[in-house]
């Protein structure tokens, strides 16, 4: 996964796609990348679309995600999340936590329009 | 009247999609295999003859019904192949279906019916031909008699309805809606039933736990504190709901652990598999603390981190042991109470063995009483955990028999250890129901866990009068 | 019960009969000595095996042997029927037993597979000079699935 | 074992009784295939028990038959031989019937009527 840095008019977004399989093996990798992403921003979007599997570590790297980036006042904002992978944010009620998108422009508007609160695609 | 069921594998192609590895013929509705329902409304219909035609082995469903001796009917069965239709299956079984009136159902369907109608009546005076069908099955009369019509057919028939079985959302509604609903329609299993609760032999549920009716529950379930079942929730038989979980308006089948702060909600799972039953859409999940079929949890092999963790509590424990080891052993050898025994064991699921040298002593003196509650007739396998061949604490080792082997592969995830989960329970666990303990403990297992657990074989080796002193289990 | 029994048995299809009946009335004793008397599968199964068993030992002899036996244990032990089964002959490999393909009306090779099936486990190790195939299968009461 | 013969309807019925096992599958397997008849039923309300020589030898003489456009039909196959098929698969290789007569028939159905 590659994080980059896009700016808009509600100050700068880090953006990661995030695909194949989030678990032990590379949910490390991810918290490390956004730690250092963390120091520019607090906003994020996360592009699920090609996320095909997600297990309770690659979770649980999210939700601490998710934590730091309320701690920095900003939010992490996920697009295009497929159903079955949805379906273990459900399970683990980690569904509640988190702001869902059917893609990415969408997820990047929300940061922009003050209007859009908790709003998430079923 | 005789009954003649038509069963095809393809028409339970949908449900060998997702569970490849439940039996089609036993897939069941509120824990009540189809079969079974097919099976009473049968013997309400006045049939003491039933065959069951199948081009799937009926061996599994024969397994559990056997001859009928126990419904009091005689069922007997029969191959077909997948290309017969009505007429050659009838031919197939001309023997049987000769010379009398003939119930034929025949797909995969869920047939409503009311278990306090008659229907032997009804079905004794009604035309032959079809009666009912949807679009996965049909009830028919077949007769090859001559049909002597009913005098006076006043009466309206008994309530009867065909509802279609061709996906995992079906079944999941069909077994949703005789729980809500129809429940006393049908003989559902339970061995204790209050109210709208239905509970299953060797159910244990946590004083903190929540059973909101109306709930089903198999046998050998264990649902953990603060956990709420319910409303509308069916459990499997041998299914472990953990702590905090909730489980609401969902279906989960045989054999299936589930994690602990899970919400299910309007969702069916079976194992691993977690299906979406409104949306169709399933996900397996390959991650035993969410969800797991409790069958195949193994692992310890590949996880490195945690047979470390083992193998430096046991050099603790082997430093501190070393001393009482030493001169309790001395001292028990001068009075011949201490005994060496090799035995082989299996040392894990894929057929490895390894031999291990235990110790066993008498416990009756103060010296053997002392060693007993120290547990040094494990000291000498200490080292072996340390080498990382065994757990320190798991379920219990095995000997090398053909016959634990055939355990090992039927029942039990089998993670060895030198020490037994089984061992930290404040209660004596007989024997049956150890290896659910065990089973138990190893899915939630985690380094941390199985440290507490080793303090609480520890303090109940210290409280206990009367020591287990044979070594490792026979 | 805990019991063990022996039987050797001359290496020709001659006892084949005698060797398979053998196995079904072990099996039988195994039902009823847990109370279980209407176990006709499980006692199918075992004389199955059995019978698989030897005549894939005597089939496969060496010409030139004549003085063994072949050595067939039954072990009952609680629910569980353990047969072991001793030949003198060149090693075999049960994992090479491929699943017949039946499409093909194979006339042969349902052997081992039939083995495989009808018990709960089966193995195969190398003893000195012969196989040793050991097998076991349980007694299940009707109505556990 | 012994194998008795009978011709119903034209149709050689072969009537083995006892074990078909590696002692006696060779024999069965030759009544099998010997005789003018392309088409056969065996009636298996008398064998006691079979094994995978004898199934062989059943699948052996039906793949020879199947060539000549004729077929095996399998009669009164009760719950001890059963298994055999059933643990093989087998049973999808053949058309099972719970009567005799009624296998004859299957080779003539429209002449049935």
């Amino acid at each position: 996964m590659q994080f980059q840095i896009q700016s808009s008019s509600y100050g700068p977004i880090g953006i990661a796609a995030l695909s194949g399989r989030l678990d032990a093996a590379n949910s490390y990798q991810l918290r490390r990348q956004f730690d250092r992403c963390l120091r520019t921003t607090g906003k994020f979007v996360f592009d699920c679309q090609d996320l095909n599997f997600i297990d309770s570590s690659g979770l649980g790297a999210l939700v601490t995600c998710l934590r730091k980036a309320f701690d920095a006042a900003g939010d992490i904002r996920l697009a295009g999340v497929a159903p079955k992978v949805r379906l273990v944010f459900e399970l683990t009620q980690a569904e509640k936590l988190f702001t869902f998108f059917t893609n990415t422009d969408q997820a990047l508007a929300s940061f922009n329009d003050r209007s859009i609160k908790l709003e998430a695609t079923s | 009247m005789k009954t003649l069921l038509i069963i095809k594998a393809n028409t339970f192609a949908w449900l060998q999609a997702v569970f490849p590895d439940r039996t089609p013929l036993m897939a069941s509705v509120c824990n009540k295999p189809l079969m079974e329902y097919l099976l009473d409304f049968a013997i309400m219909c006045g049939s003491r003859h039933i065959r069951l035609a199948t081009d799937m082995s009926p061996a599994k469903v024969e397994a559990v019904f056997g001859d009928g001796g126990r419904w009091g009917v005689e069922l007997t069965y029969a191959l077909i192949r997948e290309s017969d239709d009505l007429a050659a299956v009838l031919l197939k079984n001309s023997r049987y279906c000769f010379g009398s009136r003939l119930l034929v159902m025949e797909g995969c369907f869920f047939l409503r019916y009311d278990k306090q109608r008659d229907y032997a009546s009804f079905m004794k005076t009604a035309a032959p031909g079809e009666l009912m069908s949807c679009a996965t099955g049909r009830i028919l009369i077949h007769d090859d008699t001559p049909f002597q019509p009913a005098l006076e057919a006043d009466e309206s028939p008994p309530p009867m309805a065909l509802t279609h079985l061709q996906s995992i959302g079906d079944l999941y509604r069909q077994s949703l809606r005789v729980l809500e609903h129809d429940a006393h329609q049908y003989v559902l299993p339970s061995y204790n039933t209050e109210g709208d609760v239905y509970l299953g032999r060797n159910v244990m549920i946590a004083r903190s736990a929540r059973i909101e009716p109306p709930v089903i529950i198999g046998d050998h379930v264990q649902i953990h504190k603060k956990a709420v079942v319910g409303p509308n929730a069916v459990i499997g038989r041998n299914v472990i709901i953990n702590a905090h979980s909730q489980v609401r308006r969902s279906v989960i089948l045989d054999k299936t652990y589930v994690g602990d702060h899970l919400v299910l909600d309007q969702k069916m799972v079976g194992g691993c598999q977690l299906v979406d039953p409104s949306k169709d859409t399933m996900v397996k999940l390959e991650d035993a603390h969410l969800l797991s079929s409790i069958q195949i949890l193994q692992g310890w092999e590949r996880n490195r981190f945690q047979r470390l963790g083992h193998g430096a509590l046991a050099a603790f424990l082997w430093v501190c042991l070393a001393i009482p080891y030493v001169v309790l052993s001395f001292a028990l050898k001068l009075r011949g109470q201490w005994r060496r025994k090799e035995e082989t064991y299996w040392a894990n699921r894929r057929g490895r063995t390894t031999r291990l040298a235990g110790v066993s002593f008498n416990s009756s003196g103060l010296c053997g009483r002392i060693a007993a509650r120290l547990a040094l007739d494990r000291y000498p396998l200490l080292g072996r955990v340390i080498l990382g061949d065994l757990a320190l604490i798991g379920t219990r080792l095995l000997t090398s028999t053909v016959a634990n082997r055939a355990i090992i592969e039927m029942d039990a995830s089998y993670r060895p250890g030198i020490f037994n989960y089984v061992e930290a329970e404040n209660w004596p666990v007989p024997e049956p129901d150890q290896d659910i303990i065990n089973n138990f403990h190893l899915a939630r297992q985690t380094l941390f866990y199985d440290l507490v657990m080793m303090a609480k074989v520890f303090l109940n080796k210290l409280n206990k009068e009367t020591a287990l002193c044979e070594s490792i289990s026979k | 019960m805990r019991e063990r029994i022996t039987l050797e048995v001359p290496p020709d299809l001659q006892f084949l009969r005698l060797a398979s009946t053998a196995g079904a009335e072990a099996a039988r004793c195994t039902a009823i000595a847990v109370g279980m008397e209407k176990q006709d599968a499980f006692v199918h199964a075992v004389e199955l095996a059995v019978s698989e068993v030897f005549t894939n030992a005597v089939k496969h002899k060496h010409a030139s042997s004549h003085a063994w036996r072949v050595m067939i244990h039954f072990a009952i032990n609680g629910r569980i029927l353990e047969v072991v089964v001793k030949d003198r002959n060149r090693p075999f490999d049960l994992d090479s037993a491929p699943k017949p393909v039946l499409d093909t009306l194979p006339a042969s090779g349902y052997g081992l597979f039939l083995v495989k099936h009808a018990m709960d486990t089966v193995m195969v190790h190398r003893e000195a000079d012969g196989n040793v195939v050991t097998m076991a299968k349980m007694v299940k009461p009707e109505g556990a699935s | 074992m012994r194998i008795d013969q009978q011709v119903m309807n034209n149709i050689c019925v072969l009537i083995p009784r006892g074990r078909i096992d590696a002692v006696s599958a060779p024999i069965f397997q030759e009544q099998l295939t010997t005789g003018d008849d392309d088409n056969k039923v065996v009636d298996f309300s008398d064998v006691e028990f079979m094994d995978s020589s004898g199934l062989g030898a059943l699948v052996a003489s039906t793949r020879r038959l199947r060539a000549q456009h004729g077929d095996i039909k399998i009669a009164c196959l009760y719950d001890k031989v059963r298994r055999t098929f059933e643990l093989t698969h087998a049973d999808r290789l053949f058309d099972i019937y719970d009567d005799t007569e009624a296998a004859v028939r299957s080779f003539a159905p429209e002449k049935s009527e």
